[in-house]
């Protein structure tokens, strides 16, 4: 019976292609699907991304020459994937807050220590230069930034743990900022009401996009397909002219590049690939990446705060980390416990915004340092 | 895109020095970078300024067109087609000059064709 | 006058690339869409295909280096789009009948006979192992899987021929079932009422294409891309946590896909591709897939029918050969003839979509046969 | 210091690739977005074209090997985006007015001499055949039949301006026709009224796209990627059995291929490659182009109108340039000017969608003339 | 899909003689194209003619058959299927007809499947 | 995909025995596979039954903390969160012992970073 005997040697348990580490990894994507399902985490990712890591564990194939989710991969080491993404995101960012205060572009600075803190310390634990760089971005909060510059640096074998604990983390934006938020302000400082934004007339809202693309692009070019995209779909957006555009780039478009990202980018956590202590690693700087960036977010708010009289709130320094809309939700959040009449999410939203805009500027910046262009 | 020739850190270990001098320089740029762009939106609170005063002559400049256009059967339309038009022909002008800069530039005589203007503005 | 020299060698008609046997295809072509627009023989995918038809058969460098549905078709031959399809497909499939009564497994095995018999009868015929696997899944009566096997199996050329004959067949699915399910089921059994089918709760819709994925993958990797892809597509309809992303894998995408695999597809029927005793066979071995496929899911009907002491209907069997949801339909009013008050609708798309994992399984055991993984 | 000199070195400024000519770029772009956004000049090609124009001329890299643009420009190479916006164009268009009355095929003839005055021109101006054939099409008002020409022309270089040119004249129809419409009628001429068009039956309205398709790409086979789209693309929408499929050909596959031939066109708009003297001559050429087509689209209704015995009104004759809608609008406005209660929309709709296959036509002649199927 | 052995015109340089050659054929061919095409189009407004002539020729059959078929229950769904039967089956046996001539050209000999017919035929 | 050194058919013919064998096997994986997954879904029956059970469970759970927390202020929101964390600090620790599980696999001494659950177990 050798048909039976070939079959038999096809199955996942026999074929040997599968040891320990892939039963591990398994279970680890059930994890997620139950933490993305039942926990709301991330879904739209984490769905995604736990899906391709369950087949790519069961099916390595799937990710060789010629696999389906290769086909997937190689959108993604192009950066294709990720700059739609952004086009996407972008149709759909109201960066009117962020024009009304433009001082908010500062704590979207600040936010940005996260990640240069969290590349010092990958440069002790003994990363070389462009893994500890694109390891340390997951602090910026902002998964394609992420996905984009892994692939720009050619650090394809860890993008599947980076976006892994980039979403991770970004879930767990409510967990981890309040305690750091509520450690490093007053009473007082949580309780101060700030000023109603100016109203922004529809022609500030279209500047806005070709500025910021002319500026950073011409500081940092090598960010141009990132910032270019994320400001043209926004100008799809606030054009008023192209509607059918906008609403493709943020609906059809970005949901089909967010299934092909995400199980692709999935099916880059095969066993021998997650399982090692390099992720590890890489959670725990992530951990400190979203720490830091939260606390020299909150203290620049402070500083500010002190500079302006009174006049800013500290709290929305922390939604400069990005994770857009949640940590200005985390804000708005620890805002209204310290006073329940105190509105802060949309003085939050320019921080927020501007720490999308701060990251791929730190992306460009790393890009710089290793000569990429 | 990588251009390797043209790499500044090539070999991929990273002292301890260097990358604290890589984070101050980086930090440093980012900063520079969201500052000046902040400054930059900043002068937008300017713009609705501008309009209104730019609306105000607008509107006074059409007010008179239309007093000057005053014949009856052309009185609904007239103010929108003008406005258009003037406005065209500027922008028309605007990417001619650059194209025949380009031209001289380049040596190249400039050839008969100056009439593509005139026949947008015409009419 | 070169020139209009020129022109006329260039036209269809004249240089000598058109043989008969492209006019022939072209009122193929035409027949084709006659049945599609006039009938409603599946023509989400026979209008595409028919009109691949048309073009192939008029202008054949359409499908030669670097025409336009030559690019479409390396998508087919990558199993892209089949697999892309099955996305779509999963998000619009409800599992809950299947789920409710897992014995219609059984007959969704069952069905699977059609494809072992069109099988053994194309080795008789002289088709070879490869080509006797690739065609016989038209028993099967699942198109993408069809494409996917065809390709996997490095079948390319029948690929035109294999996809016409099972869009066709399927959609004559009403006129081939009914007289064999009459004729091997008495009145009575035709008669038998089932019980209502007990409700199903979220979790068990989230858990099973966790499971299925888990076991079939297991089992059988090969099929990852196809089952994956299928159950991925139930998974985000059945979470209820990525909408958007089910809405656009059922609908932006999956037509998307539909297009460019309906036309790439129908391109493969160029004159001397389909018009040969090969495609005669296929299309008598189609039929009799079809056919065993129904006999034996309603003999095994009878045979649960028996067992379960008269609680199960035969006619529920023949849906098992799937053509979601026709076959399904047609057990309803083949039911509904006998007794007009018996529903059988639910009941049949338990093992109508058990059908569907029935061939994936199917294909699976060709490629573990054929040493393709 | 290095790592602040290698800095400096990356900006835009310093790193030597941006000449003046760059500057003149970003410039012109931020005018083609001000035309495309204030003045909805054919906006939805020329936001992404225009942002297209302002990324290559910071970022040049963008559009080299790897860069995200370049991925997009080798699907206009490809011929893929032009045939797909064509599909969905087709979906969009209704035939009708064309059916009813097919005399106006003959205006949409005419309008092709415009293609050709061009084509003699540019030849005098010293372009090679190739080059004149392909800046000579703008003529025709269908951007996606001028890119796919120049693309299957190797004119490569030629394609930002052309694609630029054929889409600002385009949007300057209601400024460039009625002058030479209303110096070559009489006042007379103006003031006919057409007869209502008889009701156009479904069966016919299913059958023409069959048809066109089969007769054009007979003749000129080298059109059946082109006009086989457009064509499938209305059959989708006349069948009226796959709705969905010509929902998503009109809308989410379409702007998707907006998105990306828009920004790669666009992209193609280096200072080097657009500043020079051919971008100017190209200008002059699509001027004339447009001007002798309509002219010629106009004398040719005069004789219909004589020959009918006034029964058409010459103005409808402008409408075979195609620009579809906006040429027929500007037949409807002149028409309305000498008589307010002429209604003339419907009739120019006839030769408006002539026009598009009569440039499709005259494409299809062009790549026999250079021996290109 | 250049096919440059076949390619009339491979020198780059067009003189303008050969230019305006070219424009006469092209135009003549642009109008032949699209005057063939009107003609047959033309042909269309004679469908619905032919179609009501058809129609009521198929009102008339559907009607004779409905009194052939007079049983009370099936009366409702009868007429609907039989005319998909006939259709089905004139279809397939065109289908047929047009594989069977591809065969005997080859010069292979018919198997005995002509059943397929039959088995949609029957029932 | 295709591993031709694997391939336990490569000749391209297949003889009818070797068929009819092939037949009955893969019947039998087919019927073998629908018939283990149909077995795993029966199973599912008995979710709703303990899921009813762990919710009363947790019901229980969740009346007995919200009276040890009843704090005016925090009587509305408390439930929720705490459920939030407990599940949290849960999931965490599951996915650091696959994580250290690997690590001493491979040998490496384990470092400090254990703080990490601590750190999200807290607050
Ligand atoms: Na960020
Ligand atoms: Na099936
Ligand atoms: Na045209």
């Amino acid at each position: 019976m050798d048909v039976l005997n070939n079959l038999l040697h096809q199955t996942a348990f026999a074929n040997g292609s599968l040891d320990w580490r892939s039963y591990v990894m398994i279970l680890v994507a059930f994890v997620f699907l139950y933490l993305a399902i039942k926990k709301g985490y991330e879904p739209l990712l984490l769905v995604p991304i736990a899906f391709g890591m369950l087949l790519v564990n069961i099916y390595p194939p799937i990710m060789e020459k010629n696999g389906l989710l290769s086909f997937f991969f190689q959108l993604d080491e192009w950066s294709i994937l990720p700059s739609l993404i952004f086009l996407g995101v972008g149709a759909m960012t109201d960066f009117g807050p962020l024009i009304a205060n433009p001082k908010s572009f500062l704590l979207g600075a600040a936010a940005q220590f996260g990640i240069f803190g969290a590349y010092l310390l990958a440069i002790i634990m003994g990363f070389n230069g462009k893994a500890a760089a694109a390891i340390s971005i997951i602090g910026g909060a902002d998964g394609p930034t992420s996905i984009f510059l892994a692939g720009k640096l050619g650090q394809v074998d860890l993008m599947g743990p980076i976006a892994v604990a980039a979403y991770s983390y970004m879930s767990l934006v409510p967990i981890i900022q309040p305690p750091i938020m509520k450690l490093l302000t007053t009473e007082k400082e949580r309780k101060v009401k700030m000023e109603q934004l100016r109203p922004v007339s529809k022609l500030e809202r279209i500047l806005f996009p070709i500025v910021v693309t002319t500026v950073v692009c011409m500081i940092l070019p090598s960010t141009a397909p990132l910032v270019g995209m994320l400001m043209l779909g926004n100008l799809f957006k606030e054009s008023g002219v192209v509607g059918q555009l906008a609403e493709t780039a943020s609906n059809a478009l970005m949901y089909i590049v967010v299934i092909l990202l995400g199980t692709s980018v999935g099916a880059k956590t095969s066993g021998a690939n997650f399982l090692n202590v390099d992720t590890l690693k890489i959670v725990v700087l992530g951990l400190c990446a979203f720490a830091v960036g939260t606390a020299s977010g909150v203290l620049l708010g402070k500083v500010m705060c002190k500079l302006s009289g009174g006049k800013i709130n500290p709290l929305i320094g922390s939604a400069g980390v990005s994770a857009v809309p949640m940590a200005a939700r985390v804000s708005q959040k620890v805002g209204s416990e310290a006073d329940p009449t105190n509105f802060l999410l949309m003085h939050a939203m320019g921080p927020n915004v501007a720490g999308v805009i701060g990251t791929a500027v730190a992306a460009g910046v790393f890009m710089a340092i290793f000569g990429i262009f | 895109m990588t251009n390797v020739a043209n790499a500044p850190m090539t070999s991929d270990v990273t002292t301890i020095p260097q990358a604290l001098v890589n984070t101050v320089v980086a930090m440093a740029v980012v900063f520079a970078v969201l500052i000046f762009i902040a400054l930059v939106i900043s002068l937008f609170k300017f713009i609705p300024m501008l309009m209104q005063k730019k609306s105000m002559e607008i509107s006074n400049a059409a007010k008179a067109e239309r007093e000057k256009n005053k014949k009856p059967e052309e009185s609904v339309e007239a103010p929108a087609p003008v406005a258009t038009q003037t406005d065209d022909s500027q922008i028309v002008a605007v990417i001619m000059a650059a194209v025949y800069a380009a031209m001289e530039e380049e040596g190249t005589p400039i050839p008969a064709e100056g009439l593509v203007i005139r026949s947008i503005k015409k009419r």
